[in-house]
């Protein structure tokens, strides 16, 4: 399989702020790959430059979407390539309804049957959103809308996936549906970029994986490797957590990572 | 009562013109939340071109209307392009301001190329003839933008119900990222509001010119259509036009019963009583942020 | 004596109850946990604590007095502080302003001696230094010092978690909410927040009661746990006993036989 | 890092001995200020001194705050009004009646802070607007006060001293402003300021961190009326004769015109805009006596558009300077300044 | 020589006028001094010097008008201040020109406010809205045989003393008003105005409110075919221009006029602005206007009022002499004794603080009606109007 997303060498600024330092990442088509990384380590960041939504960004450094360069180019050509976002903290639109919502997702598509049986898909997926069909997003709680967000993304039929922490917020057994359904989608064709947080369930679920760490990859791998490692078990995956917790063990590690 | 009745009827006339106007507004406002303050100018210009291509250049009434009907179509589509969109993170407040700035290089063009002589619109029917239905009447250039402006209202109404740039209209406005996300070209989308907004309002403009025409002859219908939009709630179409016939019909009985003095501000009063009542205008939902 | 009550608390929106006849009691000093799926109507009951919605029926008490029907400022000063799923930080303040702000009740300057603040030794000067040190505390305490000058709108979203709670914390609140302090935050950041949110309890000596979807967490910390679900109490008890409890398995946690079928109950449909 | 060597260096007046050395510098300047310059001058900044303690109230409630007004001529006029009125109907002395009459506006703003509870963006914008057209309305019909005729001032006399030219009342003027921006500049680094900016920022949480809204938004708004009192006070002096149509919705506008290009959320901004544009306005109507320019400009007039209303080229300017403001620095003037000292910095790298 | 504006090739005079604004089109009265000034200057100026005419623009904004005033005052220095729009932007610089003692003739309203009090160096020209109110009312009520008189004016100094004229007049008749209709000056709409005076039944309507305002009050009357009889002011009296924007609606309304036009013996002729017979008009439409005004500038009312109310100026400065000061300028147009240009005859007297014909200048004026083309159909000699002094 080759290289859906090929980025080489990007660099970010937000004005002064030098946020993503020189990273290169490909995406092998029909994959899913996930980034992970602490907060503010840039992940956002780099979704949002490949889709275009940083003005004049990246600095430096090429992105190339099924052997076609698209850094440059307007978000919604990007979008209308085959490239969907499910942005971080939801963005639904507030003033709209939920099926509105869901119907602009399907905004560039023109096939009017499939857009009705990818309804019923998303229906399917997330049955309480069904329930809430008419109501406006925004008072929606904050579960409802992540499901409706990646639901509106869906409904584009995207080519390659963006995934920005998806099981936020989620309640437990959501957070595994959510995972079931990423691996369900992927499985029917759509290629995945994932960044979350639940380090565990990102490795289970992904192919391939990377650490970021302040605008840089510090780490590559197969994510049935990476789950192995002795760091990302400690700092990512909290399995020291367990034990801990009550115990007041306050003692921390310094990161050592080369 | 016939008094009554006229007063209502000339009430709804001179609201359909703040209608139309309001109209302008809110399609503004639903595409990119500014409280347009050269909405106005948009329609002069094209009114005052209307009034050199008759002039000028000897054409007929029907060829300048529609001459200025298609340049206000390319002039809020270029105010839109040249100058609203290259506002970087703009605040509601940053583009209220830039809407005043380009009120005062419309208007200072408009004066500037025109003088402030005061002139008349030449029209096909005559702007001093009416009709009367049982001893009310109308005039038949009020009878026509009545006309339009529930035409104008309806069709819009339509369109962004049951269009999906209608409604994606409502969603640019609303979180324009998701809306890029979502593929939706909010550039363009924004741009044809404005376009489409600058026409309405000039057809507005063309139906005063014919009675009184000076450079600011739209900053009062340009105020009241503004409050008719608020009270209508700002997002309503339906709304627009209804608040509009409310601040004309009670412009007019206050003026005829109460105090012709005050006709003036009646309007703002009636404004702050029914936002007191309903903070986000009769036809809007209110929406309570959820935290 | 009672410390903290919710009775029969019923919150409708249109034909939606999005809490329903929510009952429970916090005695002082505990961790309190609310649990359920999403949409379940926990944020509900914190928005009605807070005074934030008018609630349709039913009391709450705190201190012995109903606080029902009091505008969001007299719960806060009654000593209730909470922070927000969402992240609702005043962006365009640096971190040590957000904190700062915690202090409001505390302060007494108003328009005249703020605006007549003439050096440090006017009144207003020297309580904006004595609640400053306050302040500086709280960030000491949550390890804020890098960030004491950035505006928050650009801080990363765990930062900004945290300057939530160190704001809350500011307050010096009897009773703190937390909705969801732990959103968005991985495994090592998590950890943190469960230690301090422990040092609070035991340190500040302040109850807590908290919404949180990350089990662990949940069952490490809290003394006692409601799960709700469709804005009704499914379970009260102990982590253990409601860890068990069947419904809160079916509805919340999910078993592993829900697991393999995703497009099951879980985000389960209304019962009829 | 810069540690917290003392608590009090954050919001201390001067941070640093430059700041202290620039202070004295412009106090300096300020005082000989009417020596150095023509009475015309001195009229000048008398009228910018106002201006800026207008927007700088102004930037409270819109800056700060976050509530939307285009109202301000009408809290100009009432204090304008009654400071006149105070002073040869009741005998007041002038410092008595303008601060009786900043706190008449103040009363005035706070009655519109409560409708204006419940209303932002245009809502807020279209009730403001409301009440300022309807109360220079309501004074135009007021024979006591002069009606549409207007009133003249009467003469100026503080402990003795008449004050009868712009030079005399230049002092008072900028003793004035200079208080009431030290003033407004305390308010926002203190309890107060923060909790407006928390309304403003997010009034949800700012009410469950204890901030009573009410309160504080309605003391925002007096507040606000209350700088703008003052300074309508003020202005009838240096006008020595009002009349309402001075206070038409143009002047609410230009008010906040000056607030937002100024760079809100800043004392310093808001000076900046209404030392700015209050100078533009008064000079762009002297654009056609530029050498050259106004030499082309006439020629250009006479060959494509008319020459009857070639003054109005200041409106295309004046508009096109708004638009360049807002537009390569949406933070106003103030953003630019903070932009040059950044470059500055590092100069010469 | 050591007055102020004044140097051995030059006399600097001062104006301000709204060139931009609502009011621009009384922008006019400035550039037709200014044309009027340049053909002095090209005729040789006054006594070997030239008429420096500096006008700004005030946009109609007191504040405006005081910053301007001190600046070419300060700076410039100006010898006298000429004409100048609108009641309250002159009402604003009154104390500040009249504390300096420099002169200020002709402002170009008709305001009770120039000559109550009268000023020592204010000298006004125009005649006052209390005579037009006067004569138009004394007109229908005696000529026509008028029973219910009805007035729309404008809420300032000019509607309201025209209203006090037209009571004053109806008082001395034993009438009351039909109908008193106030217009904000930012009213586009008319209708209602328009309905009450149809309820009042009024048979004839005095209208003190603008060119514009008469336009629209005409149509939308016209629209209730409610057709009184309608009356205006010399404001109105621009024939030409009011036949173009009401389309011919104003046919057969009078106005009253202060000149341009020469009524003696022609009473019932017809005369055209265009073509004047008025021989002083002929030649100022010939020689200033066809060669200093600009090319896009009407010859209107306006204009040539801007002419007019400068004149007594310009014939004072002329009569002080080469050796020119302040003092004999006013010592002049105090001299001054039916002194007429285009507008009426012209009187001045020693100045007494308690008697305002000592400034008030003209005091008659005529009616004219508009005829189907435009043209003013005479109706009356020049009358003499009489001032009512404030009632209080
Ligand atoms: N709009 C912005 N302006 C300035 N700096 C920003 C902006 N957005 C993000 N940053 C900075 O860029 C860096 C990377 O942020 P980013 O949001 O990409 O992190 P992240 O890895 O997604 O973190 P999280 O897990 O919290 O979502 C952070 O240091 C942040 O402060
Ligand atoms: N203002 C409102 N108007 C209408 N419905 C609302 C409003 N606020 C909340 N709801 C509804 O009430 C229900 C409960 O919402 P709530 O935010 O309390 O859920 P939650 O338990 O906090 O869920 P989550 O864990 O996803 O945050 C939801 O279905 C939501 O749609
Ligand atoms: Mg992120
Ligand atoms: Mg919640």
């Amino acid at each position: 399989m080759g290289a859906m997303l090929e980025i080489k060498n990007i660099e970010t600024y937000y004005d002064l702020i030098y946020a993503i330092r020189g990273v290169s990442l490909t995406v092998a088509e029909g994959n899913i790959t996930a980034i992970l990384g602490n907060n503010g380590a840039g992940k956002t960041t780099i979704l949002r430059t490949v889709m275009g939504l940083i003005e004049d960004q990246p600095d430096k450094g090429t992105i190339g979407f099924m052997g076609r360069r698209i850094d440059g180019l307007d978000t919604e050509k990007i979008v209308r390539l085959g490239i969907s976002l499910v942005p971080e903290g939801r963005e639904v639109f507030e003033e709209l309804s939920v099926r509105e919502n869901l119907m602009m997702g399907a905004y560039t598509r023109r096939d009017k049957n499939g857009v009705i049986r990818d309804l019923e898909r998303v229906f399917a997926y997330f049955p309480i959103l069904a329930d809430r069909v008419g109501q406006w997003a925004g008072t929606l709680s904050g579960g409802e809308q992540q499901m409706l967000a990646i639901g509106r993304a869906l409904m584009s039929r995207p080519k390659l996936l963006f995934l920005d922490e998806p099981s936020l917020g989620l309640s437990p057994i959501l957070v595994k549906e959510i995972f079931e359904i990423i691996k369900k989608i992927n499985q029917e064709g759509v290629t995945i970029l994932l960044v979350e947080q639940n380090a565990k369930k990102a490795l289970e679920v992904s192919d391939d994986a990377l650490i970021l760490e302040n605008g840089r990859f510090v780490m590559k791998g197969k994510s049935r490797d990476l789950i192995e490692d002795e760091n990302v078990k400690e700092f990512y995956m909290g399995v020291r957590s367990r034990e801990s917790a009550k115990g007041y063990q306050r003692w921390k590690r310094k990161k050592v990572w080369r | 009562m016939i008094d009554f009745l006229q007063m209502i009827i000339s009430g709804i006339a001179v609201g359909s013109s703040y209608a139309l106007m309001a109209l302008g507004m809110v399609l503004i406002y639903k595409a990119s939340e500014v409280p347009n303050f050269v909405q106005g100018e948009m329609a002069l210009l094209p009114v005052f071109i209307a009034y050199m291509i008759i002039h000028s250049y000897g054409q007929s009434v029907f060829a300048a209307f529609f001459g200025a009907l298609a340049f206000a179509m390319l002039l809020g589509c270029l105010l839109e392009f040249i100058v609203v969109r290259r506002a970087k993170n703009p605040n509601i407040l940053g583009l209220i301001i830039i809407t005043i700035g380009l009120e005062m290089v419309l208007l200072g063009f408009v004066s500037w190329k025109f003088g402030a002589d005061q002139r008349v619109m030449p029209f096909p029917i005559s702007s001093y003839s009416s009709v009367m239905f049982g001893g009310v009447y109308i005039s038949i250039l009020d009878l026509l933008t009545l006309v339009a402006a529930l035409v104008i209202m309806t069709g819009l109404f339509f369109f962004f119900r049951f269009s999906k740039l209608g409604v994606a209209m409502k969603a640019t406005q609303q979180n324009e990222t998701a809306a890029r996300l979502m593929g939706i070209r909010t550039n363009r989308v924004k741009m044809i509001t404005w376009g489409i907004s600058a026409t309405v309002g000039t057809v507005a403009g063309l139906l005063l010119a014919p009675v009184f025409m000076e450079p600011y002859m739209m900053w009062d219908p340009m105020l009241k259509g503004f409050a008719a939009a608020v009270i209508g709630g700002m997002t309503s179409l339906p709304g627009a036009v209804f608040g509009a016939y409310i601040v004309g019909i009670v412009e007019h009985l206050f003026g005829g019963y109460v105090s012709m003095e005050y006709k003036a501000v009646v309007a703002f009063a009636v404004i702050v009583l029914v936002l007191c009542v309903k903070p986000s205008g009769l036809f809007a939902r209110h929406y309570v942020k959820k935290v | 004596m009672t410390f903290f009550a919710v009775r029969h608390l019923t919150m409708a929106f249109g034909g939606l109850k999005a809490a329903d006849a929510v009952s429970f009691e916090i005695t002082k000093g505990e961790i309190y946990a609310i649990i359920g799926p999403n949409g379940a109507g926990k944020t509900t009951v914190f928005n009605c604590i807070n005074g934030i919605y008018p609630p349709t029926e039913g009391s709450i008490i705190f201190k012995d007095r109903n606080i029902r029907g009091l505008s969001p400022d007299r719960v806060a000063k009654a000593g209730i502080a909470r922070t927000f799923q969402n992240i609702e930080l005043f962006s365009n303040m640096n971190t040590m302003e957000n904190i700062m702000l915690g202090r409001h009740l505390f302060m007494k300057t108003g328009l005249f001696r703020g605006g007549l603040m003439w050096g440090k030794k006017s009144f207003a000067g020297k309580e904006e230094i004595e609640n400053r040190r306050r302040v500086e505390e709280i960030i000491d305490l949550l390890e804020l010092q890098t960030y004491r000058n950035k505006f928050v709108g650009a801080l990363p979203y765990g930062i900004q978690k945290k300057i939530e709670l160190g704001r809350a914390l500011a307050a010096e609140p009897e009773l703190l909410l937390l909705d969801e302090p732990c959103a968005g935050m991985n495994a090592e950041e998590k950890q943190d927040v469960v230690f301090w949110i422990k040092d609070i309890q035991d340190m500040l000596g302040i109850t807590i009661l908290l919404i949180e979807h990350d089990m662990h967490m949940v069952m490490d910390i809290s003394d006692r746990i409601l799960a709700l679900n469709f804005g009704r109490p499914i379970a009260e008890g102990s982590p253990a006993e409601v860890s068990a409890h069947p419904e809160v398995l079916a509805a919340y946690l999910g078993t592993e036989e829900a697991g393999d079928a995703p497009a099951s109950a879980g985000a389960g449909r209304r019962p009829a | 890092m810069d540690m917290k060597r003392s608590y009090y260096e954050d919001i201390r007046l001067f941070p640093s001995c430059v700041t202290v050395f620039w202070a004295v510098v412009l106090l300096a300047f300020l005082l000989a200020y009417p020596f150095l310059f023509k009475n015309y001058y001195v009229y000048m900044a008398n009228y910018i001194a106002i201006n800026i303690i207008v927007v700088v109230g102004l930037n409270l409630l819109v800056g700060y705050t976050g509530q939307i007004s285009l109202g301000h001529a009408g809290f100009y006029a009432i204090g304008a009004y009654a400071t006149i009125t105070l002073m040869s109907l009741a005998g007041f002395p002038f410092l008595a009646a303008l601060i009786c009459a900043g706190l008449i506006a103040a009363a005035f703003g706070f009655l519109l802070g409560l409708p204006a509870l419940r209303l932002e963006g245009p809502y807020l914008a279209i009730a403001t607007l409301g009440f300022g057209v309807t109360i220079t309305t309501i004074i135009g019909r007021i024979e006591m006060l002069g009606g549409r005729q207007g009133l003249h001032a009467p003469d100026l006399v503080i402990m003795g001293y008449p004050l009868d030219t712009d030079r005399q009342f230049y002092y008072l003027v900028m003793i004035i402003t200079v208080l009431l921006v030290l003033f407004a500049r305390n308010v926002t680094k203190t309890k107060v300021g923060r909790a407006f900016i928390a309304i403003r920022d997010a009034h949800i949480a700012a009410e469950t961190m204890g901030v009573n809204l009410v309160l504080y938004k309605t003391m925002a708004f007096a507040l606000s009326a209350f700088y703008a009192g003052v300074a309508g006070g003020l202005y009838a002096f240096v006008l020595r004769f009002i009349e309402p149509g001075l206070f038409s919705l143009f002047l609410s506008v230009f008010f906040l015109t000056m607030a937002v290009a100024g760079g809100l959320g800043s004392v310093m901004g808001p000076i900046a805009g209404a030392i700015v544009l209050s100078f533009l306005d008064l000079q762009l109507r002297n654009i056609l006596s530029i050498p050259y320019v106004g030499d082309w400009l006439r020629h250009l007039s006479a060959s494509y558009f008319s020459l009857t209303g070639v003054s109005n080229i200041q409106f295309i300017v004046f508009g096109a300077i708004l638009i360049a403001i807002m537009l390569f620095e949406p933070l106003g003037l103030y953003g630019l300044w903070i932009r040059t000292k950044k470059y500055w910095k590092t100069w010469p790298f | 020589n050591a007055e102020v504006g004044v140097t051995d090739t030059e006399i600097h005079i001062g104006q301000w006028s709204p060139q931009t604004g609502p009011a621009a089109p009384w922008g006019a009265v400035a550039r037709g001094t200014d044309a009027y000034f340049k053909w002095i200057n090209a005729n040789g100026g006054i006594h070997g010097r030239k008429l420096i005419h500096h006008y700004f623009d005030d946009a109609y904004n007191p504040a405006k008008t005081i910053a301007g005033v001190k600046q070419l005052q300060e700076q410039t220095g100006m010898f006298a201040w000429a004409s100048g729009v609108g009641t309250a932007c002159g009402l604003a610089v009154k104390d500040y020109l009249m504390e300096n003692r420099i002169p200020w003739v002709g402002p170009s309203s008709g305001s009770r406010h120039w000559v109550d009090p009268p000023q020592k160096y204010l000298f006004n020209v125009y005649p006052l809205y209390l005579g037009d109110a006067q004569l138009l009312t004394e007109y229908a009520i005696t000529e026509m045989g008028k029973k219910k008189i009805a007035v729309v004016y404008q809420e300032d100094d000019y509607g309201k003393q025209g209203l006090e004229g037209a009571r004053y007049m109806l008082k001395k008749h034993d009438m009351e008003l039909a109908e008193a209709v106030p217009v904000a000056i930012t009213d586009t709409d008319m209708r209602p105005h328009a309905m009450r005076l149809r309820q009042a039944e009024a048979d004839t309507v005095l209208l003190f409110v603008t060119p514009g305002h008469v336009a629209r009050v005409l149509g939308t009357a016209k629209a209730m075919k409610y057709e009184p009889q309608w009356m205006s002011t010399t404001t109105c009296g621009d024939f030409p221009l009011m036949i173009a924007i009401t389309k011919g609606l104003y046919e057969g309304v009078i106005t009253a006029s202060f000149g341009m036009m020469d009524p003696t013996g022609n009473v019932g002729e017809v005369e055209n602005i265009n073509n004047p017979k008025h021989e002083l008009m002929a030649k100022y439409k010939k020689e200033v206007f066809e060669q200093f005004a600009a090319e896009d500038e009407r010859w209107g009312y306006t204009f040539t009022a801007g002419i007019g109310f400068v004149e007594p100026l310009v014939e004072a400065i002329r009569r002080a002499g080469r050796d020119l000061t302040r003092e004999k300028v006013v010592a002049e147009l105090e001299k001054m004794e039916n002194f007429q240009g285009i507008m009426g005859r012209i009187n001045y007297g020693p100045f007494d603080p308690q008697d305002p014909h000592c400034r008030i200048g003209q005091q008659e004026i005529f009616l004219q009606q508009c005829t189907a083309d435009g043209a003013s159909k005479i109706l009356t000699e020049w009358e003499t109007t009489k001032f009512i002094p404030k009632s209080e």
